[in-house]
């Protein structure tokens, strides 16, 4: 299936998508700007309640996590001989020390948080909703004349075509697979070569799908966003405001404990 | 972005842009080979420089909301419309020559690949990162060559192909 | 003559070329699509297009909703004629068009957003397009499926989808073009219901377009189209009575048309026309007996 | 005889371990002898398409063999590719996988992955263009530049010129118009007839079926529900009925006579129909 949506009726799938995103990249941000334990812990706290709220079973985020387990282990690994300070262990020409360990652990958190915040989201808005988001969160770009409404047509279009040319991409490769394209085995190079005979006819595709398309979206009416009206209006509600203020008392929170905390990370 | 056909056909190539994306080959964690780079290219080489950047930052959006996996930081964003805009300036409107594809795949990879997403990376992960840059150096010198030769044939014949597949009949719908 | 009132959409003596231009074969000649074509239609006809590919048919309908307008000639849609450029989406508000792909005229990732393109373009009113949506979908029997992804419907669901989507602009006139041509012999019998049901029950003109004589069979006027103009037309029985001119010009005749046909060539007294299985059986029935009675 | 193909209690099982688990293909047994020429019919999604793909490894089944010539052609999972060149697969709307930047080179791509020598290559990519009608003023053309039907030829002699032992063809005709549908056939037919190799044809015309087929498999719900000759298969009408599928127009008309008590028996053509009601009509 597309994306990672799971449908529900959680109050994190009833907030507002506009505001779910702000508060995703603003997160994002936060756990940029927590520079200590404390901040950090506070975080995945959050993070962790809101996973609870969201309705989507644990062991789903733990399965996306999976994928970039490996990345963050190796990351942790390295980072454990790149602190400085007194030596714990000495390893031939490396080193471990006491504040790579706790490097390792908290770069190892933010990442880990990073992952399981950007789920959330993901798990609780669709990519329709998510677009949708977005062509409303950039209207009041459009005073500098940037196309906002041109874009969001493009990703409506784009999310819309994603199923269909990934049903078409397994089409063509097993109908050259059944003329004798080799893409299994071989070096690096020989698949890479081996991708044209699937890489040409998906361009070709796309051109037709696409002449088809802006045809049918003539006979439509589409003329461009003026004058354009929308069936689905987003009105604002009680939780939308605790949501934000949630995160400005976060903010606040995180910006606080830097102040009278060190910093952990060197 | 004018005419319909066009924001039609720009949509498409960032649906593949988003379906490439998926079919990337992982040689090491770190190092993937992805072809989501030859429909932003394409994009770039029919629309320009704008249409691409802003195509591409869609395309990094829209690539995380349908395969999430990972971190998403905005900031690789970035990169995405920076290497739409160099594709976008040496490949419009121009017949495509070897000597351009070189030089855009190049500063890409240079400049996209190795110095912005670094920096990213070591935002994210930690300045262990630094450690892996050998590799990461050496694994995209050693592919741009490949990379370079693909994106010239898909190019070509992609540029061959929009041609007759929209003056073909003769039928651009009309602009009302 | 008819009233005039009733007549919705004219052509006169409609001409095309298509521009073939093509920059890699500049002396290919320019090729007539249409050479002269004159037709009306009336509210709430169902009219069958029918001919073999290359005979002009698609140019032909892309006239009606001036996607394309003539070299020579005119197009009146309710009385606009379709060359006035400012008249372009009145026009396209009366006749909307469903294409041959299912799949390539679906703009949005969920089924009713979809349904809402039109009437968001026409900027109607959000509760409107609302209960808009939610009549169209009731009547190509899709309600239930109004939430979900296109990609997971088959094709004669994503046809209806597609048919949906016009009716809710509330378009007096619906031009499908090959609609079945993609589909299986399920979605074709979806398809070619839905499009019955609408002409019967909302009085919707439809304008078939079809290589198929068993749909177009369904219609109340089948016109034929070969190299550009107009071979014959009538009511379905007329027109399939000329089976040897169908045959002639590459047209699909069904089993039941042909053996009732070939059967009269051999000299056996079947009727002038026969259009089903049913009508094909009822024919023989009789004659076997006579037969059978005289051995 | 070792029949050249065989499948043993064939399964398939999409998304094995997931909420969508769906089983596709189930216990399909079949025999095909050298130079049968064999109709599917089904409806989408009865399984078929999932069947064909096994027949030459593009999906491995879940369980039970398929056997080529009398060897399981998962014996050695490193050839498959040599059995795809034996089983060669027509996909539906194949136009859409030509890529190259002329007719020749395109017809020419599965030879070359054979490994041939250049001229051979080129004679097999002449001989399959001659079968499938196509021009010799084409071959240099871009593929892209052709028509609709033109495409079709070109995508089905690219399979042609691989010489397999068996051709599979996946709805060859769909989106044709009738004209192009019949001369298609008619090709596909006298190719079948001077090679005398072995073709299945998987096609949603019962009367393309009923006029070019020996015998016929009828898929239904993941099922091989019938597979017996074509006179055999189209007389059961009610049978066919039952799961949704129609037989020709033809094949009704006469059954229908032959159930009213009148002496017909099971047409496939019109040509035997008529041989068969001209004497028993008055003139």
């Amino acid at each position: 299936a597309l994306g990672q949506f799971i449908p529900g009726k959680s109050l994190l799938h009833r907030l507002d998508p506009r505001i779910k995103l702000v508060l995703t990249v603003a997160f994002i941000v936060y756990i940029f700007v927590a520079q200590n334990f404390a901040g950090l812990v506070l975080l995945v706290v959050a993070t962790f309640a809101l996973m609870a709220v969201s309705g989507v079973p644990i062991k789903l985020y733990f399965k996306s996590m999976k994928g970039i387990l490996f990345i963050v282990l190796f990351t942790a690994v390295l980072n454990l001989f790149y602190g400085t300070g007194p030596v714990l262990v000495q390893l031939g020409f490396m080193q471990i020390t006491a504040n790579g360990i706790r490097n390792a652990i908290f770069i190892a958190v933010r990442i880990v948080s990073l992952i399981l915040f950007s789920s959330i989201l993901t798990f609780t808005t669709s990519p329709t909703e998510l677009t949708d988001a977005m062509e409303r969160l950039l209207s009041p770009l459009k005073v500098f004349h940037v196309k906002v409404h041109e874009i969001s047509m493009m990703m409506t279009i784009a999310l819309r075509f994603v199923p269909t040319l990934l049903d078409e991409t397994d089409r063509i490769m097993s109908a050259q697979k059944a003329r004798g394209a080799d893409m299994e085995s071989g070096g690096l190079m020989q698949r890479i070569k081996a991708l044209i005979p699937v890489l040409i006819p998906l361009f070709v595709s796309s051109f037709r799908r696409a002449y088809d398309l802006a045809m049918a979206m003539e006979c439509r009416c589409y003329h461009g966003g003026e004058g354009r009206t929308k069936m689905k209006v987003l009105h604002l509600q009680t939780i939308d405001l605790v949501a934000v203020v949630f995160a400005i008392l976060m903010l606040a929170a995180i910006i606080l404990l830097n102040i009278l905390l060190p910093a952990s990370l060197t | 972005l004018k005419k319909l056909p066009s924001l039609v056909t720009a949509a498409l190539l960032l649906a593949l842009q988003v379906v490439l994306a998926g079919y990337s080959i992982d040689v090491l964690p770190f190092l993937r080979i992805s072809f989501s780079y030859l429909a932003s290219a394409v994009t770039g080489m029919l629309f320009g420089p704008t249409v691409a950047m802003l195509s591409a930052a869609a395309g990094d959006i829209l690539g995380y909301c349908v395969h999430p996996s990972g971190v998403y930081f905005p900031p690789y964003m970035l990169t995405a419309m920076f290497s739409g805009c160099l594709y976008g300036i040496f490949l419009y409107h121009s017949p495509i020559r070897l000597s351009r594809v070189i030089a855009s795949k190049s500063l890409v990879t240079v400049f996209s690949n190795l110095l912005m997403n670094t920096l990213w990376n070591s935002m994210v992960y930690g300045k262990s990162f630094f450690a892996i840059l050998p590799i990461r150096i050496v694994k995209n010198l050693v592919l741009l060559p490949v990379e370079i030769a693909l994106l010239f044939v898909v190019c070509k014949a992609a540029q061959k192909v929009y041609n007759t597949a929209f003056l073909r009949c003769g039928i651009s719908p009309r602009k009302g | 003559m008819k009233e005039p009132a009733m007549e919705f959409i004219r052509t006169e003596d409609v001409h095309f070329t298509y521009d073939e231009t093509h920059p890699e074969e500049p002396e290919k000649p320019l090729h007539d699509v249409l050479k002269g074509v004159t037709l009306s239609i009336d509210r709430g006809e169902f009219v069958a297009l029918l001919g073999h590919n290359g005979s002009g048919k698609s140019t032909m309908a892309k006239m009606f909703n001036a996607m394309l307008i003539p070299a020579a000639g005119k197009v009146y849609v309710d009385g606009m004629d379709t060359a006035d450029e400012s008249r372009t989406y009145d026009i396209r508000r009366q006749v909307g068009m469903v294409q041959q792909n299912p799949d390539n005229q679906l703009v949005a990732s969920i089924v009713e957003e979809d349904v809402a393109f039109g009437p968001e373009n026409l900027g109607v009113e959000p509760v409107e397009i609302r209960r808009r949506v939610d009549e169209a979908l009731k009547a190509v029997d899709m309600y239930e499926y109004r939430t979900c992804a296109p990609y997971k419907l088959s094709g004669g669901q994503k046809q209806r989808i597609a048919i949906a989507g016009i009716l809710a602009m509330q378009t007096a006139c619906i031009v499908l073009d090959e609609p079945t041509a993609m589909l299986d012999p399920r979605g074709r019998a979806e398809v070619m219901h839905t499009i019955q049901q609408l002409n019967r029950e909302k009085g919707i003109t439809i304008i078939l377009i079809t290589h198929y004589m068993d749909e177009a069979v369904q219609a109340g006027r089948v016109v034929v189209l070969d190299s550009g103009r107009i071979l014959t037309q009538g009511t379905p029985r007329e027109v399939f009575s000329q089976v040897g001119l169908l045959k002639t010009h590459k047209l699909d005749v069904p089993q039941a048309t042909d053996l009732a046909f070939r059967l009269r060539g051999a000299g056996c007294p079947m009727p002038h026309c026969v259009l089903s299985i049913d009508e094909c059986v009822s024919a023989l029935e009789p004659l076997l007996a006579q037969k059978g009675a005289e051995a | 005889m070792t029949p050249i193909l065989e499948a043993q209690n064939l399964c398939y099982t999409y998304g094995t371990g997931t909420p969508f688990e769906k089983k596709a293909v189930q216990n399909v047994n079949f025999k095909i002898q050298q130079g049968e020429f064999i109709g599917v019919i089904g409806h989408t999604g009865s399984g078929k398409s999932t069947m064909i793909q096994m027949m030459n490894g593009l999906i491995r089944p879940t369980s039970g063999r398929v056997l080529l010539a009398g060897k399981d052609i998962w014996e050695e999972p490193k050839k498959i590719r040599a059995v795809r060149f034996r089983v060669g697969m027509v996909f539906q709307y194949p136009e859409d996988q030509l890529f190259e930047e002329t007719v020749m080179q395109d017809i020419s791509f599965g030879p070359r992955n054979m490994g041939l020598t250049d001229a051979e290559i080129e004679k097999r990519a002449r001989d399959a263009a001659k079968f499938v009608g196509l021009q010799d003023e084409l071959l240099d053309k871009s593929p892209f530049e052709l028509s609709g039907g033109e495409k079709r030829r070109v995508a089905i002699a690219g399979v042609i010129a691989m010489d397999p032992d068996v051709l599979v063809l996946d709805e060859p005709t769909a989106g044709l118009d009738p004209a192009g549908r019949d001369v298609l056939l008619s090709e596909i037919v006298s190719y079948h007839e001077e090679r005398g190799n072995t073709i299945m044809l998987v096609s949603h015309s019962m009367e393309d079926v009923a006029r070019v087929a020996d015998r016929v498999m009828v898929m239904n719900s993941s099922h091989l529900q019938m597979f017996d000759t074509t006179q055999a298969v189209f007389s059961q009408d009610k049978e066919l009925e039952s799961i949704g599928l129609q037989v020709p127009q033809i094949t009704k008309i006469m059954s229908i006579l032959k159930a009213d008590g009148y002496p017909v028996h099971t047409c496939l053509t019109l040509e035997e129909a008529m041989e068969q009601l001209l004497p028993l009509l008055p003139r």
